[in-house]
């Protein structure tokens, strides 16, 4: 189909006037479907999405496990004519060497959001979603999203993400099903609305969103446990079977322009991971509390791709969490 | 409406019966193309080996059924025990059907009592008003059932304002909003089928029973609901069923906290697991016991209609 | 209580409105004690409003209704001692027979045991003990009516009630249940208010009938005194088939008054208070009252033609033309076939009648 | 009729009934209310205003809702049309169609889609494309309401065309009607309330059904309940309830047509 | 075609089974062309059976059914001149009168203006022209049959069926429909075949009536013969009232057979073939044959007790005991009052009846 493209990508993470424009500038007619969590879009992606999308935007891991499942399309050189406008730390990152098959979105990080108004002790410890002080109980979201709850819950044990520790695993899995009876709720695209709206006082939240929350919700503050976080960056890959490869890649390039990615970043409140935005940029993203770790901060770390065995351990430590 | 389309009528009226196969060929052959090869299809998958990060490998297996029942411990490799997991995942959902039918049946039968006990003329007129809700898209009204039930919520300002509480009900993200979502989902499925039959009841037989020296409580208990049961039991079975597959409620109104069997199905194949085998066996574990609660809900219908 | 021991059920000046449509409009009446009773009138009359109004089920709009000297408006149907045959029996359904037959029983407090036993009885005076564990869909028409009959009488009620009970029987069962009725009426002894449309069961079974119409009672008294001195136009033509004629009073004499039919034709008949001269009212004449002669006879006598004969097995109706005059409809008995000639349609013949058999009637 | 005497009433149903009636209605009218709020935030009430349905037209998600309005219309009218069409012919089978073998499995097979939970379809749906190869989009979602929509067509047809003794069409065929004549002059025209409230039936499970639509739906292509399910998933919003009421007064205007229809009895 | 012009209907040998049910068994009759002809039997003995195989609406099992010398077995419906007026009419309830009427005509391949002259036409003849535009809802009962008989007479066909076209209809009606219905047969000269299980209705309206039970035919003959003279013990007991003994012949001579009843008595009655010295077999006498009396007469005379007198109207039944013997029932007509008298219950009276009143019946 001449002059259409399919993008598969996150909810409310697109500027809508970004593809407007786009659109304008090229003619093609841009169709988007959102998806909340990697793992969502990966299914859906299996279940017959294939050949209906061009391109998505995974996170980091993700585009490892994609590209392992061999959903991935390889952009040859040359065939991206923006591609040195990548940012030089992003240029050749471990889920995909080379950046054969996506470009940088955006980065941030993960972790959690709280009210203040709700507690005012020590917010920067994953204690506050593990082993929560009483006042908190029973007031907390988490994302629905398997990959970022672990990957947290195993900083706060300071164990491995894919660990093959028998205690460790038991542990954690332990504490999982422990901390899960303070929980109130699994939303991932409510994960703002609910901080907002007061039906909860914590919140496993994106950074940026968390940022969002906070324009919205003064009393909401981001933040940094000291045990560490998630980071993560979304990147936009091409499909196997894309319909229209060709937009594909136009929408690519498009991205790739500092001026029209630091919109993104503009709107998500995230970071861009091409060289040149800074004049484009929104001066207040530079100060964001939510981007700018304090010194106590924990490290930040990627969530980590294990192998199918391990993998079956902690979906069933998912599942035991859920039931 | 089960047991409905499955009785058919016992006419025996053959005016059409030359043209009645290519009458039928429509319907089976969309039907049997777009429902019956589904599901059939659906059950072979229940028995493939599973891809892992979702899809299927062509392998007859039993793992499927395996994980489903039995438990071989966290690292697959203890000897198997009963998996309760699952089972209480059932269960939970039984549970909260259950709950949901029980709280429909209470408000249910009262009303469709009164609205079959009104003149015949506005009688059309009460069971429109309780379709009405029902027409409205199911999404929209668990939507709206969750914004009136939250903590800072118009019931819990009302409920604070008349003076009844000083502190909001948490009902929200609660197995109490989950059965009280199913409940308002499928009410009317309760009243209707009732109704049905309370206006088909022959109230002679009531004032006989008073007529008899019974009271009214005595009559309703000894001779109203053994009559009117076929309608009880298809308005209770009316709201089990979709009730146990549900996964708008328990997502939207219980925080997709704990699985139901809908939501464990849906995240079998749009969620995180990707098992589709799994999926599959545990669809095909839910058919299962629909299709017993309407074979034994067809009997019961059966018996009745012997009697009557 | 008081002095009317033997009145059993008293209705005085009973008014049943619905909204500001009067089903009843005054009733008052006494059933006596032991009686076997009948409300007779077309549908829609009130025979149903007024039973269920004794049963309880209706409140008493005006009037009261007297039981045995007690007044019973403020008692729910299920304190009055008195029990009813619904007329489609409105049998319970999930019970056996002898539990149906039992209900009552227990209702008033027997064990279960004693309800039984009690009920076994009943069953056995209906012949039916060996049905007692049947549903009653498994019974016939006729079975169904016997249990119901059962049910209302085990409590041993005071008054029994009956609501068109025979109505949906085909005729040889309801014949037979007829007989059946009225012979268990007599042997237990139980008042009976029996309601019916049907003109023949009335005669056939009544101690006494109420004859209804719109609401109201037209006539109250003996089968005989109903069928033979119909008080008014609607009971003459409500009971059995009749000739009903104009005619306008030309003289009274001695209390006859001789009565001019048209076409010249005239007739005597006993004069009527109501009644003076020169005034047109109705007159009937019964068919079988009336007999044909080729020749004039002493007794009242009017010149006409034959139309038609039809057999009717029992009878045969002769339709008579009086030109001119209004048309007249004979009965000739089968038992009389071999003393009275049958005429052929279109010969002459005379249409006679005894002095007196002829009424005339108020409207 | 006092309370007291008369056997029918059972004190406390009407209360009930009323209750019922309160819990049916709240949460509709809460989101018809608010639906008039002139706030962005739910929780405050600021006044009237019609500004969340002008935003349904002419806001940013207007050309989202628009053609997802259209694609649930059109699915919606064409799937009725075909099930209805094939539930008429398949209840002419079986009510008239005398005794015969396939009868029962027949009617099991048109019930099949009532009794097996909608996730369950959604799901076999979902892997019957995937397997066979269908590509997802507007086409598998009209497939997939055709083939549910037949029950629901179905009941009201197969229970007026039970209503009408089969002496009519032999009154016709007596007085030298063919069959097919007399189908088209007299069983036709007496079914039709029933197949106008099998279509409208259809047509608002149609209209209604998110899903299965979730589930076997492509790439972009959204009907109104998936569309405003990715809203609403990010919180109830005043244009959501804006819609929502719209669709509702559809939705009310339908049965009330289907109610007068299915009265206007012409058997009697 | 052949010779039997007059013959209308010729059913031979049909036999209709349901699965293994036989509905009708081997049952042959000849209903002549302008015949009112009556099927008459209880409920499910095959009347609707025999009229749906006429009118096409049934297979033939085994026989043949000819329509005026032609085979029709082949014949679908839709091509018989054979016209059939429905038990519940059957109008047409979206077709107003007039298109009802006219819907033969057209299919017939009339033009809609003439199917619309033409029905308009039969309207006049039931007199419902000013109904012409009505939808049948809105017409009482009596005028939808009336509809269904103007449809139904449309076409002209060469024979019209009748199933129970008055069953529905109220005492009243039904008597003023029977003498319209039987009017219209003899205007329009069309054989009817009626259906009904009404035997008054049967006597008062045939030409001739063939009387069913269980699928078989049990006599064919006209109303008095099948009355007067029933050919067994179905017919004598379906048709009318009757006393039905059983008794043991005695002796024959010169035709005329000696009875025995039990408890002493003995009768005379008319010898039938069937019959042999020492049978035992039923007998019949109607009620009405009988009559009483203080002394024995020359006549057939018996002696008994009075146990009840019954008043029903046109006429007085009494039952008498006539001691060890079975009970009769007498039937007095109210026209014979001033000749005969009443006897009082427990008196003595002698039962008579004419020679020949007694018929001995074959089962
Ligand atoms: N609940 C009611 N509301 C209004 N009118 C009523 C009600 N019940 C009865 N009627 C009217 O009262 C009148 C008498 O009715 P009722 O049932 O007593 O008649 P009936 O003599 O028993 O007739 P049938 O022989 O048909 O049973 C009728 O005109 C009826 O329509
Ligand atoms: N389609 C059928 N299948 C099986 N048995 C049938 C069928 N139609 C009629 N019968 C049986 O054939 C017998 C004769 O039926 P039919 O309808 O002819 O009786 P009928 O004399 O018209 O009775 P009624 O007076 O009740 O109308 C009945 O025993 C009936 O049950
Ligand atoms: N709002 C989208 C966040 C994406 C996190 N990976
Ligand atoms: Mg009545
Ligand atoms: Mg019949």
């Amino acid at each position: 189909a001449e002059g259409d493209l399919v993008v598969y990508h996150w909810f409310e993470y697109m500027p809508q006037e970004l593809l407007d424009k786009f659109t304008a500038e090229t003619g093609i007619n841009v169709t988007m479907d959102t998806y909340d969590s990697n793992e969502a879009m990966l299914a859906s992606l299996k279940a017959g999405g294939m050949g209906t999308y061009d391109v998505a935007v995974p996170g980091d891991y993700m585009v490892s496990i994609m590209a392992g499942e061999g959903l991935l399309d390889t952009i040859a050189d040359g065939e991206l004519a923006n591609k040195g406008n990548i940012a030089p730390e992003w240029a050749d990152p471990s889920f995909d060497p080379g950046r054969t098959h996506s470009i940088p979105y955006q980065w941030g990080s993960t972790a959690f959001s709280v009210d203040t108004e709700a507690y005012s002790g020590d917010i920067n410890t994953t204690d506050i979603l593990f082993n929560p002080p009483a006042e908190l109980s029973g007031k907390i979201n988490m994302l629905d999203s398997q990959g970022e709850v672990m990957a947290l819950a195993s900083l706060h044990m300071g164990i491995p993400q894919c660990s093959t520790d028998r205690e460790q695993l038991k542990a954690l899995n332990e504490m999982l099903v422990n901390a899960k009876a303070h929980w109130a709720s699994f939303n991932s695209d409510t994960a703002k609305e609910v901080l907002v709206s007061g039906d909860v006082a914590v919140g496993m939240i994106y950074d940026g969103f968390g940022a969002k929350a906070r324009s919205e919700k003064a009393s909401l503050q981001y933040a940094f446990p000291t045990q560490g976080y998630v980071v993560w960056m979304d990147n936009v890959v091409l499909l196997n079977d894309a319909p229209n490869r060709d937009n594909a890649l136009k929408f690519m390039d498009f991205l790739l322009q500092p001026e029209n990615i630091s919109a993104v970043s503009n709107y998500a409140r995230y970071g861009a991971g091409v060289s040149g935005v800074g004049d484009f940029l929104d001066p207040e993203l530079a100060t964001l509390p939510e981007s700018n770790p304090p010194a106590t901060a924990g490290q930040g770390a990627f969530i980590e791709v294990c192998d199918e065995a391990t993998q079956a351990v902690y979906d069933q430590i998912w599942t035991n969490v859920k039931k | 409406m089960a047991g409905g389309a499955a009785s058919g009528g016992s006419s025996a009226s053959d005016t059409y019966a030359e043209a009645r196969n290519w009458l039928l060929l429509p319907s089976w052959v969309v039907l049997s193309i777009f429902v019956l090869a589904p599901v059939l299809m659906m059950l072979v998958y229940s028995f493939l080996t599973k891809e892992f990060r979702g899809g299927v490998i062509w392998e007859f297996s039993l793992n499927a059924y395996d994980q489903f029942f039995f438990d071989r411990g966290l690292f697959g490799d203890e000897a198997p025990k009963i998996e309760w997991t699952y089972i209480a995942i059932f269960w939970r959902s039984i549970w909260q059907a259950g709950a949901a039918t029980i709280l429909s049946l209470i408000i249910g039968f009262p009303t469709a009592y009164f609205i079959a006990t009104r003149p015949e003329k506005s009688r059309a007129m009460w069971v429109f008003l309780i379709t009405i809700p029902y027409w409205v898209n199911l999404l929209i009204r668990t939507v709206s059932m969750k914004f009136l039930l939250r903590d800072q919520g118009p019931l819990n300002d009302f409920l604070i304002n008349i003076g009844l509480i000083d502190s909001p009900l948490h009902i929200i993200n609660t197995n109490l909003a989950v059965q009280l979502g199913l409940f308002y989902s499928y009410l009317p499925f309760m009243v209707l089928p009732i109704y049905a039959s309370v206006e088909r009841y022959n109230f002679a037989l009531s004032e006989a029973a008073a007529d008899l020296y019974a009271t009214k409580w005595v009559t309703l208990r000894r001779i109203l609901l053994p009559t009117v049961k076929p309608g009880v039991i298809a308005g209770c079975i009316l709201v089990f069923v979709p009730s146990l597959g549900a996964f708008l409620a328990p997502d939207l109104l219980g925080g997709a906290k704990n699985f139901m069997i809908g939501s464990l199905i849906e995240e079998q194949f749009k969620g995180n697991a990707g098992n589709w085998p799994f999926g599959a066996a545990a669809s095909m574990i839910l058919l299962t016991m629909v299709l017993i609660i309407l074979l034994i809900f067809a009997r019961q219908q059966r018996k009745a209609e012997a009697v009557s | 209580m008081n002095d009317d021991t033997q009145i059993a059920v008293d209705v005085r000046d009973a008014v049943k409105r619905y909204g500001d449509f009067t089903a009843l409009q005054k009733i008052s009446l006494g059933i006596r004690d032991n009686e076997f009773f009948t409300l007779l009138g077309p549908s829609g009359c009130g025979k149903t409003t007024l039973l269920r109004m004794i049963a309880g089920f209706e409140d008493v709009t005006e009037g009261a209704i007297f039981l045995y000297g007690d007044e019973i408006a403020t008692l729910p149907p299920h304190q009055r001692p008195v029990n009813t045959v619904f007329q489609n029996y409105a049998l319970f359904p999930h019970m056996t027979v002898l539990d149906n037959v039992g209900f009552g029983l227990e209702m008033r407090g027997a064990s279960k045991a004693d309800a039984r036993k009690k009920a076994g009885e009943m069953l056995d005076l209906v012949q039916l003990t060996q049905f007692a564990a049947r549903k009653p869909s498994q019974l016939s028409g006729g079975q169904q009516q016997r249990v119901a009959l059962a049910r209302a009488l085990a409590p041993s009620p005071k008054v029994l009630l009956l609501d068109e009970p025979l109505s949906a029987l085909d005729l040889k069962l309801r014949k037979a249940m007829q007989i059946e009725l009225k012979h268990i009426q007599r042997e237990t002894g139980i008042t009976f208010i029996f309601v019916t449309h049907d003109q023949e069961e009335a005669l056939t079974m009544s101690d006494r009938i109420a004859v209804m119409s719109a609401g109201s009672m037209q006539q109250l008294g003996e089968p005989k005194d109903i069928y033979e001195s119909p008080r008014n136009m609607f009971v003459a033509d409500f009971i059995g088939e009749t000739n009903l004629l104009e005619v306008s009073v030309d003289a009274i004499n001695d209390g006859r008054a001789v009565c001019h039919l048209g076409g010249g034709h005239e007739l005597t008949c006993n004069a009527v208070d109501e009644v003076g001269v020169g005034s047109t009212v109705h007159m009937s004449v019964r068919p079988e009252r009336l007999f044909l002669s080729d020749e004039p006879t002493e007794s009242e006598s009017l010149k006409g033609t034959v139309v038609e004969n039809i057999f009717i097995g029992t009878d045969i109706t002769t339709i008579i033309d009086l030109n001119e005059g209004p048309n007249f409809t004979v009965r000739t008995s089968n038992s009389d076939r071999g003393t009275k000639r049958i005429f052929d349609p279109g010969t002459e013949a005379y249409v006679n009648m005894e002095a007196g058999s002829a009424r005339l009637l108020v409207d | 009729m006092s309370a007291k005497t008369d056997v029918k009433t059972y004190p406390g149903f009407k209360f009930m009934t009323l209750l019922c009636l309160v819990i049916l209605y709240a949460p509709l009218v809460v989101v018809t209310v608010y639906s008039f709020n002139a706030s962005k935030s739910i929780t405050v009430w600021e006044g009237l205003s019609l500004r969340w349905y002008v935003d349904v037209f002419v806001g940013p998600e207007s050309g989202k809702f628009k053609q997802a309005a259209i694609n649930s219309f059109t699915i919606a009218i064409v799937a009725a049309t075909i099930s209805t069409t094939i539930a008429t012919t398949a209840a002419t089978a079986i009510v008239r169609g005398g005794k015969f073998r396939l009868r029962t499995a027949s009617l099991g097979l048109i019930s099949l889609p009532l009794m097996v939970p909608e996730i369950v379809t959604a799901v076999a749906l979902l892997i019957f494309y995937n397997s066979v190869g269908f590509t997802r989009g507007y086409l598998t979602i009209l497939v997939a309401h055709i083939a549910f929509c037949i029950p629901f067509a179905y009941l009201p047809i197969q229970a007026r065309m039970q209503g009408i003794e089969d002496t009519f069409e032999q009154a016709a065929m007596d007085l030298y009607a063919t069959k097919a004549q007399a189908f088209r002059r007299v069983l036709l025209p007496l079914m039709m309330p029933g197949i106008i409230s099998g279509f409208l039936l259809a047509f608002i499970v149609s209209l209604d059904d998110f899903i299965i639509t979730n589930f076997v739906k492509g790439a972009g292509v959204e009907t109104l309940p998936t569309a405003i399910f990715g809203s609403v998933k990010q919180g109830l919003k005043p244009n959501i309830m804006a819609i929502s009421t719209m669709l509702l007064s559809v939705s009310i205007v339908m049965v009330t047509i289907s109610y007068f229809v299915s009265k206007s009895d012409n058997t009697k």
